[in-house]
């Protein structure tokens, strides 16, 4: 089967200092899929390139194996989206909010809906513009979910949400995907949260894809070694070798991606004493990563 | 039972649920024949992927302690009192390997954690 | 999807479509008032003509007046959110212009069949003098186009962004700067005269609001 | 004119003759008719200077004949010829016979520089036509100054202008509807329900009675004459009965129409109407119908249009207001096509809307 967003080469422009520039992203069907990047790295922009409502200067983006933004229309009636900002009529109420969605999606569920709405406690007269914030991410969340789509494409669904809210937003995401086997595509820059439920990894910075690994891997991979004295950089590591510091007393601390436990010969091969390899979560292994990819440029 | 899943251990989330599983059969805290919670409840009660849980499920029936019944749930099987033994025995062998582990990265001496252990514990003496 | 569509937009649009209404079908009644009387004086129908000419201005503008605000009231929604939900409907882009335009012309209806409703009833219960003759159908079918294309060209226009308003704003100074230094260099260019000449007469756009509007007419 | 300068040495005499002494009056006779003598001279010269004028302005220039049409014109790009081409078979059919002596009387048209800042040389005759008119306002122009000798003043007056063709038939017929149906006259309103006796008196052919209130038999009528021509009224010691009048009293009011001069009192329907008649008149007449008008000046002008017919007045009338009502203008309406004009203009608008930036915008 094929992938359900498939980016190839996707360039884009905006302003002086803006651009992505040959991006390659590839989310498998069924896969949650963490987007991760600091703030103004291109994240929103990408989705709205996914999503069509921006026009890519080059390359080819593929949403449920339909072009974009050719048959971006087409395609939507399929997909799930939770834009960065709430953007629905203010003066529409919830419920008129969820008739007005739902004339548009030959999919919609009005039972589910209902069932959403009863759990997210919101009510059916309140106007969209008078909701709090986090009323408003849970209905966004709602019209995404109760269309029932195959791709649920979420730019920051839970961003400044309290946390009892994003539990509920989060809970009846993954309520979704495990009655149906959609493909979640969720961009935050809450690390910790994608950290429980993605199974793919994409990092993105200053334009570019600096990573996309299942999480397992990404997660496995990246380590800390403390390494005695200051060897020689080895040729042709089996791992990635991202960058090497000076450790506080003796040795250097290493900062390797890919790596998997029998590496380990490698150093007793090399004649290089490694004394610990450090296991780092997602947040730290995202710093990490961030950090070296940053370092040599700046 | 599945609270205090830490999802920044490098210990999977599969094994980490599997984990528990195990010991509250182990425990006998879960009867045989009880029904375990639907992948759909498990995943957004714990906001994990269902995948995982589906993973910790099959890790648990390939040992042999629960049974997956097509369309019906995730039943504990009837396990023999010497695997349960067998069990509790592994779990406390890998606290005792993770408790190893930390005093190792805080430089605490093989001699003052049996110390410890004893006072503890309260049995033996130095 | 037309009735959601339609819903939206009478929320948004229902004050001036109300007030549009009540202003259509007062307007031709109070547009004969006090002239058309029931005696035979030789003085009514001249009296009768003039204060019918003189309301008589008054339907282009309230037709201009509907048609700008309520296409306002069409776009707003989607530019308070910036267009995005508007965009992330599985419907081609002609489908939803088509949708919101003919949501605003549907409730355009409301004071195009008022001003109908008001014309039949003033003709109607006016004593028309012998020579003149009321014409409720011709001007409420012209009311009709009137509100219609200002509709539209405003709904065009608010369809777009700033900058696409911008743009015609700079094209009509443009426009204007050219016949000042034409003026200041004694070229002889009328283009402001032209261009009223073009747009204000058949076959030009605004044709339709015109001439004179007469309920009653010889 | 040139006539002018050769009166000015006659005044002065007249003026010295009151010095004289009254007792030799065969003198003076003698004097006066040598006077007279002299003046008739004089203008035998003037009238020789005006001739020679206009054969200068007019020497070595073209003649254009149409039917009994000619115009003499210097070379310009006028369009005279097709503007003769039309304008003929309207004065043929208006004057009828009597348009022949149009072979002796030509139009005299100079063009000129249509430029006004060019410095013209002065001219003393002719009619002055800047050269860049097109084919309709130069048949407007020979329609409205066809040099047949004027109509007799009886006529004149009570038509309120000279006799000419219809310029633009249709437009005049459709005012004259208007006029009919708003002219704040009973008369006129009676001409207009199908009273033949209201046409005769709004259109000022009756002969007894007083005008005043035939025409204006009650009191608002009279106050909306007077106000229509307050202008008049606005000065000196009519200006306090103007307004009293303006106060609605009828009194005053009648007091103000009776203090006009006789024939000053406005008619209820203007020169169109009474032209329009004339023409029916003519028409119904034949080619000889305009002889007959012309040539009948003593007669009342009721009966001279009956001549003219040659049937009665009434029926003239009859006729004249069935053409009027057949002539009812067109309501400002929307043209045939408009209403698809419109709808189109609509579509292209909302057209206009989908080509949108805000479309795949920012």
């Amino acid at each position: 089967m094929t992938n359900a967003i498939e980016i190839q080469r996707l360039c884009y422009r905006a302003g002086r200092t803006f651009e992505i520039k040959d991006l390659d992203l590839h989310v498998p069907p069924g896969a949650i899929y963490g987007f991760l990047g600091p703030n103004g790295c291109g994240k929103t922009t990408t989705i709205r390139l996914m999503l069509g409502l921006l026009r890519p200067l080059a390359g080819g983006i593929t949403l449920l194996g339909e072009a974009v933004p050719r048959d971006v229309a087409r395609v939507l009636a399929r997909v799930g989206c939770v834009p960065e900002q709430p953007h629905l009529d203010p003066l529409l109420t919830v419920r008129e909010t969820l008739g007005f969605h739902a004339a548009f999606f030959p999919t919609w569920d009005w039972p589910w809906a209902e069932r959403l709405r009863a759990k997210f406690e919101l009510r059916d007269d309140q106007p969209f513009g008078r909701l709090s914030k986090g009323q408003k991410g849970k209905l966004m969340m709602l019209l995404a979910l109760a269309q029932r789509p195959e791709l649920l494409v979420l730019d920051e669904p839970t961003d400044g949400l309290d946390p009892v809210v994003r539990r509920d937003v989060l809970s009846a995401l993954l309520e979704y995907v495990s009655q149906r086997q959609a493909t979640v595509f969720i961009s935050s820059h809450l690390v910790h949260e994608l950290e429980r439920f993605c199974d793919w990894i994409g990092v993105m910075d200053d334009g570019r894809l600096i990573i996309e690994l299942p999480m397992e891997r990404f997660k496995n991979g990246i380590k800390r070694l403390r390494v005695g004295g200051t060897p020689a950089t080895p040729d042709n590591p089996p791992f990635v070798l991202l960058a090497r510091e000076p450790a506080n007393g003796t040795g250097e601390t290493w900062l390797v991606r890919e790596w998997e436990p029998q590496m380990a010969a490698f150093f007793d091969a090399c004649g290089v004493p490694l004394h610990q390899v450090i296991d780092l979560d997602l947040e730290e292994g995202f710093v990490e990563l961030l950090r070296t990819f940053r370092g040599p440029r700046a | 039972m599945f609270e205090h899943l830490n999802p920044r251990s490098p210990i999977p989330l599969y094994e980490q649920i599997a984990n528990r599983v195990r010991l509250a059969i182990a425990s006998g805290e879960l009867r045989p024949a009880t029904a375990l919670p639907s992948v759909r409840q498990l995943a957004t009660e714990l906001r994990v992927n269902p995948a995982t849980v589906v993973q910790a499920y099959r890790d648990l029936e390939s040992e042999g302690f629960v049974e997956m019944r097509q369309g019906a749930g995730t039943f504990v099987r009837e396990v023999a009192p010497q695997a349960r033994a067998r069990e509790r025995a592994r779990q406390a062998g890998a606290l005792v390997r993770e408790m190893l582990a930390q005093a190792g990265r805080l430089g605490v001496s093989r001699q003052e954690l049996q110390t410890a252990v004893a006072e503890e514990i309260g049995v033996g003496a130095p | 999807m037309f009735r959601v569509m339609l819903y939206n937009q009478w929320k948004w649009s229902r004050l001036i479509v109300l007030l549009g209404s009540v202003a259509g079908f007062a307007l031709p009644i109070v547009s004969v008032q006090g002239a058309a009387r029931a005696d035979a004086s030789p003085l009514v129908p001249a009296e009768l003509l003039r204060t019918v000419q003189s309301w008589g201005v008054l339907y282009p503008v309230l037709a201009a007046t509907l048609g700008l605000l309520v296409a306002i009231a069409t776009w707003t929604p989607d530019h308070r959110g910036r267009h995005v939900h508007a965009l992330l409907l599985p419907v081609p882009r002609w489908r939803y212009v088509l949708l919101r335009f003919g949501a605003g012309a549907t409730l355009l209806a409301a004071p195009i069949l008022a001003v109908t409703a008001g014309a039949l009833l003033a003709t109607w219960s006016a004593t028309i003098p012998a020579g003149l003759q009321g014409y409720p159908a011709t001007l409420a079918v012209r009311f009709a186009l009137a509100v219609l294309v200002a509709f539209s060209v405003f709904f065009a226009v608010a369809a777009g962004t700033a900058r696409t308003a911008g743009i015609i704003l700079a094209l009509i100074g443009a426009v204007i700067v050219v016949q000042i230094i034409a003026h200041v260099a004694s070229v002889d260019l009328d283009l402001l005269g032209k261009l009223q000449i073009v747009i204000l007469n058949w076959p030009g756009p605004l044709a339709i609001f015109a001439g004179r509007w007469m309920l009653i007419d010889v | 004119m040139s006539r002018t300068r050769w009166l000015l040495p006659f005044l002065a005499c007249t003026r010295a003759l009151y010095g004289q002494d009254q007792s030799d009056l065969p003198r003076l006779k003698a004097r006066a008719d040598s006077l007279a003598r002299e003046w008739r001279r004089a203008n035998a010269v003037a009238n020789a200077i005006d001739s020679l004028e206009r054969t200068r302005a007019l020497a070595g220039r073209d003649t254009i004949r149409v039917g009994a049409l000619t115009i003499v014109t210097n070379p310009s790009p006028l369009p005279l010829r097709e503007a003769a081409g039309r304008a003929w078979p309207v004065i043929d059919s208006v004057y009828g016979d009597d348009a022949r002596q149009l072979a002796h009387r030509p139009y005299a048209i100079v063009a000129v520089d249509p430029d006004t800042t060019v410095e013209r040389p002065p001219r003393h005759s002719g009619i002055e036509v800047p050269w860049d008119q097109g084919v309709a306002s130069l048949t407007q122009l020979l329609l409205s100054s066809v040099p047949v000798a004027p109509a007799d003043t009886a006529l004149q007056s009570w038509l309120g202008g000279p006799l000419r063709p219809l310029a633009d038939p249709d437009a005049q017929w459709a005012r004259v509807y208007i006029e009919l149906v708003t002219a704040p006259s009973h008369a006129s309103r009676r001409c207009l329900i199908g009273d033949i006796g209201g046409c005769r008196d709004a259109l000022d052919l009756a002969e007894h009675g007083d005008a005043l209130l035939r025409w204006y038999p009650s009191p608002p009528e009279r106050q909306a004459v007077v106000l229509k021509s307050s202008a008049y009224f606005d000065r000196g010691a009519q200006l306090a009965t103007l307004q009293t009048c303006a106060h609605g009293s009828d009194s005053a009011c009648t007091r103000l129409l009776r203090s006009l001069p006789p024939g000053g009192l406005p008619r209820p329907l203007t020169y169109d109407a009474r032209a329009t008649l004339i023409h029916v008149a003519l028409q119904r007449g034949g080619r000889a119908a305009y002889h007959r008008l012309v040539t009948s000046a003593g007669l009342s002008i009721a009966d001279r249009l009956a001549l003219t017919g040659p049937v009665t007045v009434d029926s003239l009338l009859s006729l004249w207001r069935a053409r009027i009502l057949a002539a009812r203008p067109a309501p400002g309406a929307l043209p045939p096509l408009g209403i698809w004009i419109a709808l189109g203009w609509a579509a292209l608008f909302a057209a206009c809307g989908l080509w949108s930036s805000r479309w795949r915008g920012n």
